[in-house]
This record gives C-alpha cells, sequence and structure tokens, in this order.
C-alpha cells in the first residue's frame, strides 16, 4: 500500500502524473460541495488526495479597483457585495475606518445598534455554515432546518434595515434608522426559535455517528500551525488558541458585553464545528444582552460633511473586526483626495481557503475534501474580491 | 508604539514613523532590511501573525509602497512596516519561508501590480484573472472604466445636466 | 457632474459585439463549413475527445404532442446548482424547507446533465463566463436560463469592472429576466413562474437561438475569453 | 463509537409532528416589510430635476431625462432608473433635497428575455411610467433623523442693532474663511440656480472653487459674467438663492454672501495679474451713457474684446444706482470703487459730471463712436399724485439717500413717514433711523406683498422700524407748529381677477392721520429721454414709456443699444449687469460684421 502515496518532501507531496498511478481531478467550481465559487485541483491516488491546489478568481469583480474611483460615500454601497452571507462586517469595517480617518465619532446608540446588526449577522452566517457543514457530510435534514431559521433572521434584518440580504445599514457617521415597532418581540421569537433549534442540532449533527466517524481527525490543525498559516478565528479557536478580536481589542460595545472566548481542542474538523456551535448560543446572549443593555433612544447618525464632496485627510489605518471566520480587516490610505487611494481587504479566507487546506487537504478522503473546506469557512468573494 | 520603533532604530534604518492608534503604528522600513526586519520582529518582538501584505500605488512619485502588516498577540498591537519600490523595476524579496501564507500574498501582488518576488513559489501563475492580457489591473494608470466602456457592450445612456439643458432650453440665446 | 466623469465616455452604440447581428454567418477560421467545427485551440488529441458537430435547432413535434412535452417540461424544472454570483445565495433558501420549491417539481441538480433550467445569479466574471459557457453547453435540451439580480442585465454595480460581462444575454440567450440587489426568493419563483409560462407557450426557445445564432454568440464569447482552450461546443 | 451516538439522529422523527417551515403559498407574495428597499416612486410635481439622485449613484442607474418644460428653480428634468444597473442602496433617496424620492415595498419584476433590448427593458421613470407600485404607501423613506445634507445655513456675523443704528458702518461682517468653506460646502452643486441668475453665473463652479480654496479661481469664473462681484455680493436680489435645490427643505446656500467673500478676498491690485486678460486692441470705439452697473458692465465686457470705451457720467462718481441709492451700511463706497477702479484700469475714459444733451450731444456721440449703449436708469422719482405733494418737509426717498451719498445730512425731524413697500423705501427708512428719527413706513398692501427683500423688512423691523399695512394715503396738510398732517385710509385686500394678486381698495370712509416732520416717498421710479434730442434719435422708435429694443437691447438704430433699469422691469443690479454683457457682446457681433 505505502508505494501507492507519494515521498513527501517539505510537506509537498512530488509525484508524477504520467506514471498512471495517479489522478488529477478538478473539484469546482460548479460543484454543490464547495462553498461559492472556487475549486479545487485535486492529485488523486485512490479515493485519496496526495495533492491539492486551490483555484480562485471566478467571482473577482475587481472591489479594490472599484473604489479607487469611487467617493467615500460610494464606496459604502459596494463593500457589502464582498461578503454575501454575512455582509455587515465589511460595512461595519468600512464605516469604522473611514470615521477613523475622519476623527469622527458616532453617537452611543448608533454603536449598540451596529453590535446587535453584527451579531445578528453572525447568527445568519453560522446558521447557514450549519446547512454547509451539515449538508457536506449528507445530513440534509440539518441544512433545511438551518437555513428555514437563517431566513427567520433575514426577516428580521429586512423589518429593521430594508433589505434581506445587502442591509446597507451601517452608513459611515452612524446607521440609518430605528429599530422598528414590536422588533425586539420578534426577535425574541426568532432567537429562541435558533435556540431550540442549536439544541435539536445537537442531537442530530453532532451526536451523529456518521458525523462523528468523518469529521472527528479530518484536517487537524496544530497550535504550532496557526502562526505559520495565518490562522484566525473559529479555526484557531479550534485549536485552542485564546484569540478573539471582539476581546483582544474591543470595537464597539464588546467591552461591555459579557461573553467568553469559546475554545476547543482538538483542531479537528469536529472541534471546529463545535466551536461554532458554541459561539451561535453566544450570539443569542450577546443579543439579548444588546437588546436589554441598549440605550432606549438617543441620536443615531452625524451628519458628515457634505458627502458629495468629501475629503478624507491623509492617512493610513487598519481596522479589524471578528467576523464568523475570523479577524476581518480593512486596511485604508486616503491620500487628502475625495477618492480613496488604496482599500486591502483582509478577510480570512484569505489565509484559510489557499495555503492551509492545501496543506491540510493532503491525505484526505475525497469525499471528505469538501465538509474539510467548509469546516475551515471559507468564502471565494473575500479572498479575491 | 514609540519605543518599540526606538528599539528597532538601533539596529535597523527606519523612517516616517506614525502612531495611527494606541495599537497601531507604522513606519518605513529599507528595501534591503525588510527580511531581516521581519524576521527580528516575528522572533524577537513576538510579532507572529502576519495580517496582510498589500501594494499601494504612488502613480505620482512613480513607486510602489508594499505594506506589511504584524500583529503582536501577547500585547494586542499592530505594526505596519512599509517599503518603497521603483515603479518602474518593482522587485521585492519573498518572504513565503517566514509565513505560509505569503506566497499567496505574493501572488497576488505579481498579478495585481505587476510586482515580482523572485522564489516565491507560484508566483508567476495566474491566480484571479484568467487570460489577461493587459496591464497589471490594480496599477493607477490602468483605466477600468474605459476598458469596461470599450470592451463590453453598454447602454447607450441619454442624461442631461441639469445646469446646461436649462440654460439651453431657458435662454438658448445666451 | 464631476465625479469621475461618469456621464461621459460611454459610447452612442455598445462597441461589442464586432459582428453585425445581421443572421448571416460570418467567416470564422473556426468554422470548418456549416456543419463542423474545427475545435482549433485545442491539441489534436484532444480534438478526438470532442463533438465537431454544430448544435442543430430543435423541431417542434407534432402539435398536441408538443404541448404535452411542454406540460411535461414546465413541471419539472430542474435548476442547475452553479451559483455564479450573489444571487446564488437566494436560491438556497428557495430550495430548501422555507419556499420549498420541490413542491413545484423544481430541485437542483449537482450536474449540468441532469439539469435544465440554468439560473445566472449575477454578475459574471470572465473565468466564470467561461465555465458558464461549458456548462450551458452540456445540458441537455431543452434547456432555459434564467437570469437573476440587475448585474445580468447591464452589468449592475460592476458597469466599470474590467472583468464581469455587462449583458449576460450577449453570451448565451437568456429566458427570463428578473431584477433586483438581491430579488428576493418570492421575486425569483415569479421569474420561475414566468418561465413556466413560457414553456407551456412554447416561446422559451433560447436553446433553438442559440444553435441558430450560434456563430454570433461564439464570436462574442471568444472576444471575451481571451485564452479559449475549449472544444467550440461543448457536448 | 457509541449506542448514543446512532440512537441520538432519530431524533428528527420528533420534528414530523411540528408545525412545518415552509410558506402554504408559495406563489402568493409576502409583501415587503414597511421599510423595504424596493422599486422607486417619485413625486414629479415636488422634484426640480436637480440631478443629485444621478450625481451621488455610483452606478450610471439614473439618467435625467426631459419630462416637463424647463422653469425657473425646476429643470424640467426627472431621473429615470435603470434597474439593470441599480443597487437599491437607497442613496438617492437620501440625499433627494425636496424629498420627493422614494422607495416602495415592491420588488417583483420580471421580464422575457429573448428578442427584445434586453438594456432598455427595465428603464423607466417613475411618477411618468405607469407601475403597479405607484400608489403603494409602504417602503423606504429617508429616516426623519438621518440627514446626508445640511440644510441650516453658517449664520452670518452681523452688526448688534444699536452698532447699526449708531453709524452707517458696513452691518454684515462677512463670513471669514472657515464660516465661507463650511457653507460652501453645503452646495450639491446641481446648478439650478444658473440659469435663473440673470448673469447665468456659473454658480457651483465659483462655490466649489471657495470649497477648495482656490481663490483666484473663483475670481476668474466670476468676471467671465459679472464684473462687479463685489457689489453684488452685497446687494443682488440673488434670485438664485430663491430657487436654490435645498431651499426647499431646509436654508438656501448664501449664494450672495459666499461672492462677496470671494470678492472680498483678494485684493484688488491683484487683479489684473490674476484675471490676465489679453486683449486684442481694435480701432472701434464704444460710447456708454451712464456709469451704472449695466454701463460699467458693457464697458468691462467691450474692453476685455478689445475696443476703446468712453463713459459719460452725469455725476461725480460712478457707480450710479449702487453709488446713489443704496445706503452705505449696506454697500460700502470701497466695494464699489474696488470693483470701478479694475474697470477703469483696464483703460476705460470716464468723463464725469458730464450730462449727455447739456456738456456733451447725442449727436456727437451717435456720430463720433462706432456705437452708443445708453444705461441712464431711473432717477425720477415717481410721485405721489395726492394733495399737499408738494409742501416742504416732503422729500423722495431717492433724494435722502442722494443727499447722504453726497454728505449732506439732511434734517428729518423726530418723526419719519415713509411711504412705499420696495428696496428704496426699506434704505430711506433705515437711513431715517441712522439719522436718529422714528420712522413709520406705510404700504399699501400686506406685509407678505411687499417687493423688498425679506432680510431688509426683517432687518428694518429689528432696527425697530414700524410699519403700517393696507395704508392709502389720502393727502397732506400742513399743522400749526409747522409738521405734516400724513392722512391715509385703512385698505382691505380685494380678489379682482383668479390668478392676480389682489388690489387693495379703500375701506369706505376709512380716515386715519398721523402727524410727521418729513414724509419720503418712495414709490417707485422712472427714466427720461428729454437729453436725447437732435438728428440721431430719428431712428429711434420709443414706446409707451420707454425706447423699443430687442432682447439684445439692440434699437431700431442698430448703432445704439440699451440695458440696465430702462430696459429690463426687474431693476436690480445683477439684471443690468446681464444686459450690459449682452449688449457688449451683440455691439461685438454688430461691429464684426460692419468690418
Amino acid at each position: 500500500m505505502a508505494d501507492l502515496y507519494p515521498p513527501i518532501v517539505n510537506g509537498k507531496s512530488v509525484y508524477d502524473l504520467n506514471s498512471g498511478k495517479y489522478l488529477k481531478m478538478w473539484q469546482g467550481p460548479q460543484h454543490p460541495g464547495v462553498t461559492g465559487n472556487m475549486s479545487l485541483e485535486l492529485i488523486i491516488s485512490g479515493d485519496q488526495v496526495v495533492d491539492c491546489k486551490t483555484h480562485v478568481g471566478y467571482l473577482h469583480r475587481g472591489f479594490e479597483k472599484l473604489m479607487e474611483r469611487r467617493r467615500y460615500i460610494n464606496c459604502f454601497p459596494i463593500v457589502c457585495r464582498i461578503c454575501v452571507p454575512e455582509p455587515d462586517t465589511n460595512e461595519y469595517l468600512f464605516a469604522a475606518a473611514m470615521e477613523e480617518l475622519l476623527g469622527v465619532e458616532i453617537p452611543e446608540r448608533a454603536l449598540w445598534l451596529r453590535t446587535l446588526n453584527l451579531e445578528l449577522s453572525r447568527l445568519a452566517s453560522f446558521l447557514m455554515w450549519t446547512g454547509g457543514q451539515s449538508g457536506a457530510f449528507g445530513h440534509g435534514t440539518v441544512a433545511q432546518w438551518a437555513l428555514a431559521h437563517r431566513d427567520y433572521v433575514l426577516d428580521l434584518f429586512e423589518e429593521w434595515t430594508g433589505a434581506r440580504i445587502y442591509h446597507m445599514y451601517m452608513t459611515p457617521g452612524g446607521v440609518r434608522g430605528e429599530l422598528p415597532e414590536g422588533w425586539t418581540k420578534h426577535c425574541e421569537q426568532v432567537l429562541a426559535g435558533v435556540e431550540k433549534l442549536l439544541g435539536e442540532v445537537w442531537h442530530v449533527m453532532f451526536n451523529n455517528a456518521v458525523f462523528k466517524s468523518r469529521a472527528v481527525g479530518l484536517g487537524v490543525i496544530t497550535p504550532d500551525m496557526i502562526d505559520h498559516f495565518g490562522v484566525v478565528g473559529p479555526v484557531a479557536r479550534g485549536s485552542g488558541m485564546q484569540r478573539d478580536v471582539r476581546k483582544d481589542s474591543p470595537y464597539l460595545v464588546y467591552d461591555k458585553l459579557d461573553f467568553q472566548i469559546e475554545t476547543e481542542t482538538a483542531g479537528d474538523t469536529y472541534a471546529r464545528a463545535v466551536v461554532r456551535w458554541k459561539e451561535m448560543h453566544q450570539s443569542i446572549s450577546l443579543i439579548r444582552q444588546i437588546l436589554k443593555n441598549m440605550p432606549a433612544s438617543g441620536p443615531l447618525h452625524v451628519t458628515l460633511p457634505n458627502v458629495l464632496h468629501l475629503k478624507v485627510p491623509a492617512g493610513e489605518t487598519y481596522v479589524r473586526a471578528e467576523s464568523t471566520r475570523g479577524e476581518y480587516g480593512y486596511y485604508m490610505v486616503s491620500d487628502g483626495s475625495a477618492y480613496p487611494r488604496k482599500i486591502t481587504v483582509r478577510g480570512p479566507s484569505y489565509s484559510h481557503a489557499m495555503a492551509l487546506l492545501e496543506h491540510l487537504a493532503v491525505g484526505v478522503n475525497i469525499a471528505d475534501t469538501h465538509g474539510l473546506m467548509l469546516s475551515l469557512h471559507t468564502y471565494p468573494p473575500e479572498i479575491e474580491r | 508604539m514609540k519605543e518599540l520603533y526606538d528599539t528597532i532604530s538601533l539596529q535597523f534604518t527606519l523612517k516616517d514613523f506614525h502612531q495611527q492608534k494606541p495599537n497601531l503604528a507604522f513606519a518605513t522600513a529599507e528595501k534591503q532590511q525588510l527580511i531581516a526586519l521581519l524576521t527580528y520582529m516575528r522572533d524577537v518582538h513576538r510579532y507572529t501573525h502576519l495580517v496582510f501584505v498589500t501594494a499601494v500605488d504612488w502613480l505620482e512619485e512613480n513607486r510602489f509602497q508594499i505594506t506589511y502588516m504584524l500583529h503582536n498577540y501577547d500585547i494586542k498591537a499592530d505594526f505596519g512596516i512599509r517599503v518603497m519600490l521603483d515603479r518602474d523595476k518593482p522587485v521585492m524579496e519573498s518572504i513565503h519561508h517566514l509565513w505560509e501564507q505569503g506566497r499567496v500574498y505574493q501572488r497576488e501582488l505579481h498579478e495585481m501590480f505587476g510586482i515580482d518576488f523572485p522564489g516565491s513559489p507560484g508566483v508567476n501563475e495566474p491566480m484571479i484573472l484568467e487570460g489577461w492580457q493587459g496591464p497589471p489591473v490594480m496599477r493607477r494608470d490602468f483605466d477600468t472604466a474605459k476598458y469596461s466602456l470599450e470592451t463590453y457592450d453598454h447602454r447607450p445612456r441619454d442624461t442631461r445636466e441639469p445646469e446646461s439643458h436649462m440654460k439651453e432650453k431657458l435662454y438658448p440665446e445666451d | 457632474m464631476s465625479y469621475m466623469d461618469k456621464t461621459t465616455g460611454i459610447p452612442e452604440q455598445g462597441i461589442t459585439p464586432p459582428i453585425p447581428d445581421t443572421g448571416e454567418m460570418p467567416d470564422r477560421e473556426w468554422r470548418k463549413d456549416d456543419k463542423t467545427l474545427t475545435n482549433a485551440e485545442l491539441t489534436l488529441e484532444e480534438q478526438d475527445w470532442f463533438c465537431d458537430a454544430r448544435p442543430t435547432p430543435a423541431k417542434p413535434a407534432w402539435g398536441p404532442v408538443e404541448k404535452f412535452y411542454n406540460w411535461a417540461r414546465a413541471n419539472s424544472l430542474w435548476i442547475l446548482a452553479f451559483g455564479t454570483g450573489c444571487g446564488a445565495i437566494e436560491l438556497r433558501p428557495l430550495v430548501t424547507a422555507r419556499y420549498d420549491i420541490s413542491r413545484l417539481g423544481m430541485q437542483p441538480r449537482p450536474t449540468p446533465r441532469q439539469a435544465s433550467v440554468f439560473m445566472i445569479g449575477g454578475y459574471v466574471s470572465i473565468k466564470t463566463l467561461k465555465r458558464i459557457v461549458r456548462s450551458y453547453e452540456q445540458m441537455q435540451g431543452p434547456k432555459f436560463v434564467v437570469a437573476v439580480c440587475s448585474c445580468a442585465i447591464n452589468g449592475g454595480m460592476y458597469w466599470d469592472s474590467y472583468n464581469t460581462v455587462k449583458r449576460i444575454d450577449q453570451y448565451i440567450p437568456v429566458d427570463v429576466y428578473v431584477t433586483g440587489c438581491m430579488p428576493r426568493p418570492e421575486a425569483v419563483m415569479a421569474g420561475f413562474s414566468k418561465l413556466k409560462e413560457l414553456i407551456l407557450a412554447g416561446k422559451a426557445e433560447g436553446q433553438n437561438l442559440y444553435a441558430e445564432k450560434f456563430d454570433w454568440y461564439k464570436a462574442n464569447q471568444k472576444q471575451v475569453i481571451k485564452d479559449w482552450n475549449m472544444p467550440d461546443y461543448n457536448w | 463509537m457509541k449506542l448514543k451516538d446512532i440512537l441520538s439522529p432519530l431524533y428528527v422523527w420528533k420534528r414530523a409532528f411540528e408545525k412545518p417551515y415552509s410558506i402554504a403559498t408559495l406563489t402568493e407574495q409576502r409583501p415587503g416589510s414597511p421599510v423595504y428597499r424596493g422599486f422607486h416612486q417619485n413625486d414629479i410635481d415636488k422634484c426640480i430635476g436637480c440631478g443629485s439622485c444621478a450625481e451621488i449613484c455610483q452606478n450610471i442607474t439614473i439618467d435625467m431625462v426631459q419630462v416637463k418644460e424647463a422653469k425657473d428653480g425646476d429643470s424640467g428634468l426627472r431621473p429615470r432608473f435603470d434597474y439593470g444597473l441599480c443597487c437599491w442602496c437607497a442613496l438617492c433617496v437620501d440625499i433627494c433635497p425636496t424629498g420627493s424620492l422614494r422607495m416602495s415595498n415592491a420588488y417583483t419584476w420580471v421580464e422575457e428575455g429573448l428578442d427584445k433590448d434586453v438594456r432598455e427593458t427595465f428603464c423607466f421613470t417613475p411618477g411618468v411610467d405607469e407601475k403597479p407600485w405607484d400608489s403603494e404607501e409602504l417602503g423606504y423613506k429617508r429616516p426623519n433623523d438621518y440627514e446626508l445634507l445640511h440644510l441650516d445655513r453658517v449664520p452670518m456675523p452681523h452688526l448688534p442693532v444699536e452698532e447699526r443704528l449708531s453709524s452707517f458702518v458696513e452691518m454684515v461682517k462677512g463670513y471669514s474663511r472657515e464660516l465661507a468653506r463650511k457653507e460652501a460646502d453645503r452646495c450639491i452643486q446641481c446648478g439650478i440656480c444658473t440659469a435663473t441668475c440673470p448673469a447665468h453665473m456659473n454658480i457651483p463652479a465659483y462655490i466649489k472653487a471657495i470649497r477648495e480654496d482656490n481663490l483666484e479661481e473663483g475670481l476668474r469664473i466670476m468676471y467671465e459674467t459679472n464684473p462687479l462681484p463685489g457689489v453684488c455680493g452685497r446687494i443682488c436680489t440673488r434670485r438664485c438663492e430663491d430657487v436654490c435645490a435645498l431651499s426647499h427643505r431646509g436654508e438656501a446656500i448664501s449664494i450672495r454672501w459666499l461672492k462677496r467673500y470671494l470678492a472680498d478676498s483678494v485684493e484688488g491690485q491683484k487683479y489684473a495679474e490674476i484675471l490676465a486678460l489679453e486683449v486684442q486692441p481694435r480701432n472701434q470705439s464704444v460710447a456708454i451713457v451712464g456709469a451704472g452697473p449695466g454701463g460699467l458692465s458693457a464697458a468691462y465686457y467691450l474692453l476685455k474684446m478689445g475696443y476703446k470705451v468712453e463713459i459719460f457720467e452725469a455725476r461725480p462718481a460712478a457707480g450710479g444706482m449702487l453709488r446713489y441709492g443704496i445706503p452705505e451700511y449696506r454697500l460700502p463706497y470701497e466695494a464699489i470703487d474696488k470693483d470701478i477702479s479694475f474697470i477703469v484700469s483696464l483703460g476705460a475714459v470716464i468723463h464725469y459730471n458730464t450730462n449727455v444733451g447739456k456738456d456733451v450731444t447725442f449727436d456727437a456721440l451717435h456720430e463720433n463712436f462706432s456705437a452708443v449703449f445708453i444705461s441712464v436708469g431711473l432717477f425720477d422719482s415717481n410721485r405721489l399724485a395726492i394733495e399737499g405733494e408738494t409742501l416742504p418737509g416732503v422729500i423722495s426717498g431717492l433724494d435722502l439717500l442722494d443727499d447722504v451719498t453726497n454728505g449732506k445730512i439732511p434734517v428729518l425731524g423726530q418723526h419719519v413717514l415713509v411711504i412705499g413697500g420696495g428696496n428704496v423705501a426699506m434704505d430711506a427708512a433705515r437711513t431715517a433711523r441712522r439719522l436718529g428719527s422714528d420712522v413709520t413706513v406705510l404700504y399699501r398692501r400686506r406685509e407678505i406683498d411687499m417687493p423688498a427683500d425679506r432680510e431688509e423688512i426683517e432687518e428694518a423691523m429689528e432696527e425697530k422700524v414700524a410699519f403700517h399695512f393696507q395704508a392709502i394715503p389720502i393727502a397732506i396738510e400742513k399743522t400749526s407748529d409747522n409738521r405734516l398732517n400724513f392722512i391715509w385710509g385703512k385698505a382691505e385686500m380685494v380678489q379682482q381677477e383668479e390668478g392676480k394678486r389682489p388690489v387693495p381698495v379703500m375701506i369706505e370712509g376709512s380716515r386715519e392721520q398721523v402727524v410727521a416732520d418729513t414724509v419720503i416717498s418712495a414709490i417707485g421710479q422712472s427714466a427720461h429721454y428729454h437729453w436725447m434730442e437732435g438728428n440721431a434719435i430719428t431712428n429711434i422708435r420709443f414706446g409707451r414709456f420707454n425706447i423699443e429694443a430687442d432682447r439684445w437691447g439692440k434699437t431700431s438704430d442698430d448703432k445704439v443699444f440699451i440695458g440696465g433699469d430702462i430696459f429690463n422691469r426687474t431693476a436690480d443690479a445683477i439684471t443690468a449687469i446681464a444686459d450690459g454683457h449682452r449688449s457688449a457682446r451683440a455691439i461685438d457681433a454688430m461691429l464684426q460684421q460692419k468690418a
């Protein structure tokens, strides 16, 4: 058996495609198992992956280029499109970077509403991941439940911000509207539903012999790999790292909320799934805390200088936030004109989907590759932007 | 962060220190010293996390700025190191041996800005664009709107400026 | 207006397609004669793997039979699960429990060979367009295309992007358009209902249009896909 | 593997007995939420076609297309949306200065794609093209507390009332650099104002220059259409501000004060260098009668074109009504001198104290010059036409202002009556206040009918000028103690014809009286043409009140042009300036044709 697999030198398989032992197989971009549109070029031996190469760029729209020729206010609608399942992190970070360079402080209540928005969208994104992760291992039922519940969260967003997917709520300078009447009650109902769902998911997915046997031991990330590969977020926390931007460098009102960093130590797919499951509970708790502690009224917005010809003082800054996939950041360089010089979006998928996945996929069964990919929770548009 | 800057300055040539936030600072380093500086920062000062590598095109000054953002998880601080490259001959040393994802960033910079990183694995392979024949797209002298209008089919526009329209309609002779 | 001259610069007439859509077949190197394709971009060995026949329009069956066929087609729309843009995210609620379109005989299929509806979900980058063309051509007839989101109509937010095509109907025929950014699942559903109506009325003839104007579509595709290394017709 | 792990998933069956997730009827549409950002609606009567929506749209979604006829303050254009480009970000709704644009909660629009140009199918003009969602009430509107525009003016520093009354020092202090830039920043650069300005000044462009602190460029832009910016920046009737897009929901941009800031910020000595006129000298020369705003404006543009210009002015100083009709606290003489001296420095020859008809004949002008431009202004005050009008102590408003300008301080007495409601009446009243009298203004109509600037009226009221409205003068009598007894009747406003403004009609038998030391009449001015005599005028056709001319000011004698107050009906400085500019071009065209 052993000679079936190629020797590994410096962490890379050395093989000869013409030897007839290996086969090149493409997975994606048109593939139900991949998240978004990216493709894996797999070299397989039998049903085992011996080498993997990630191909991205199917969703490239040139955001960073487009933002260079848009006024600051006109970047605001465009940034949320960078990440479809969780657009709000982009909105927040863009607004935060711009406000920092402008030296604008936004009102207290806007901070709370932004946090609420981020946590709700975290919940929605995690629910979508639940659907993906369970679906990737063949549990279609959980996927149906999770996506239905995600839709209930989207209903909340629609009622609040006026859109289901792209909320465009956190404008530079504050937020765009008040919580509608009766929203809090509706939110509580949805949260209760999600909480109940999470209990069921635990029974059906996490306690499932099939899921366990496939996920445990799949794609193990050891602590020494974390910094070398730039691993962040739940993936790092699944390997026991006490790292969470919300705690490390608190932004918005996270320092006023009570929560703990959720970690697991095994570092495999199962551990990462458990971290995310815990974080969904954490999100629900945070949303409840926000709704309880939020100031009842107050201004939501400061009016910036005329946005049609707003110039941002020259300077550069980097702001970061914790998205569902880990540290998300915006590096904004202004040359003092009305157009950004450069906005770099640092998506967590960048390091996860490329270098890390290529490393982890080696030795994995073909059928498990997209389960592995989902456990890294990669999202291609933030890689290629 | 200033103390850190002063400490590093003993060994390396740094300039343009800028403290943006209490835990975020930037400085410009010499191109030749960069790899040593990054290694030093990573191993001695525990800036172990490479947050991102990106480039800014200063077309007017004819140079590229590459920013390496490092993060220290112990003190939760970021240090951005800028390096200036000659825009006509943009070549930079590779950092793929320091951080695994460095090669991905370098592939992207090579494709989007045309900056070369000799020795970085697969740096010459196309990453995002496929079959692109034009100049590196993120360079500021590439005009994406012009390219788009010339290459693709747009709806012909029929729009008027209120100012000129009113003058034309109300005071045609003036 | 100051805003980066956005109002100027748009040509009076769109520049693409380069070939006027006159119905005549232009002379192109990749066309041997009216029936066969050269697959010139492939190696000799690869050329053997692909067919070199051009697509031909399907003739409708005898009246009532065609009607029956159309009824059957309209009630088993299987969607190719290829999310090409952000619009794909609203397909997921649609096919799962909340909206559950399987009640209407629709379901996502993982492979083009089993699918009859191709949903273009918004912007199409050049790299994806190549895969779209390939997937579309691999789908078995009768096949239909539903394009959702404004990006598929006129380019949407990415009107000035170098990497997205602005009109998808220059590259593959589109039967139904749904506008929105994002269109809600209900709007997408309305698009599918419209498609059903068209199929029942025998009007959803995009596939035949593709066969008839094959050279025009192909010329457009090859104009933007610079590294064409596929067979001319993926079948 | 534990047995529990095998049994636990069977938990799914519990769900079989629960309420299903699915929406019962799939084809029926759930309505969008009350704030849903759906398809657009536009109230096209409220919309003014300013194009701010098109300006802020980062896509090229919005085309401005003509729907109505253009008129002052309304371009007649309306936004046409292309849903092949829209991203429903609602920035257009947020910025709409009139608040006419909003969104419905409708979200379904499906079209078949074959055999049609899909690029045009999703285009529509809300409010014009009928759509199913036109009457939809719900949908996104700009939240009340959320505003992208700055609707409130940057306040202009004024002298306090007490200080104002004690002297003729200019009461408006003018913007500082910071304030001016802040005010200029409010502008949305729609350009609705430009067409309304009689001189069609490129207002958005010079406001932009202020915003970007490029004063020299701003000055150049202003001089393209207005050679008296320092004057206009103070006393312009600013019809631009009446139509300002921001005035619909908030306060208009202070265009006049910004102009003043621009003109004041550049030193007069630098004008020549900044404007850097390159003149091609021509040998024709033009005579201009009257050195008021019309004449000076014509002189500037003719000089710019290279003609020689000679101005004949009856008074000892140039400026016309600007100098003799507007009190110093509104328009200080230095400001007039600054603008005029630049024009003089370009080579204009001004013959002061030269009355045409007396010192030099019109015939001579007509003969010696290639063209004659007449802008003598309205210097005859209209008469009250009541008994006792000729009594000593009854003077005209213009005479008072003229005297003050000439340094003659008239003795007005303790109580002064001013008759009239125009700007001259206000100027006279406020001048009288500054001379220490108590002033009462009598006006035939209501306060809202007053032709004077709103600001002037308010400031007059601040300065404790009393007002009697709907007061029709009947007669003036001399009292025993040598004062004047002014008799007037109360009027009521009668709507005579539909669509016209109501007319004051005296209430039968109403008779009131007030005792004053001086009565100042300021009920309008007119011109006279006695000075025009000789052979040259045979070709000139006179109308009932004035000389007939085409819109270029060209009379039936093709060498003679007119402009200013004698020509236009608005009788304000900016129109006179515009006339001067227009006639200068017409004179140029005429002379070029001849040559």
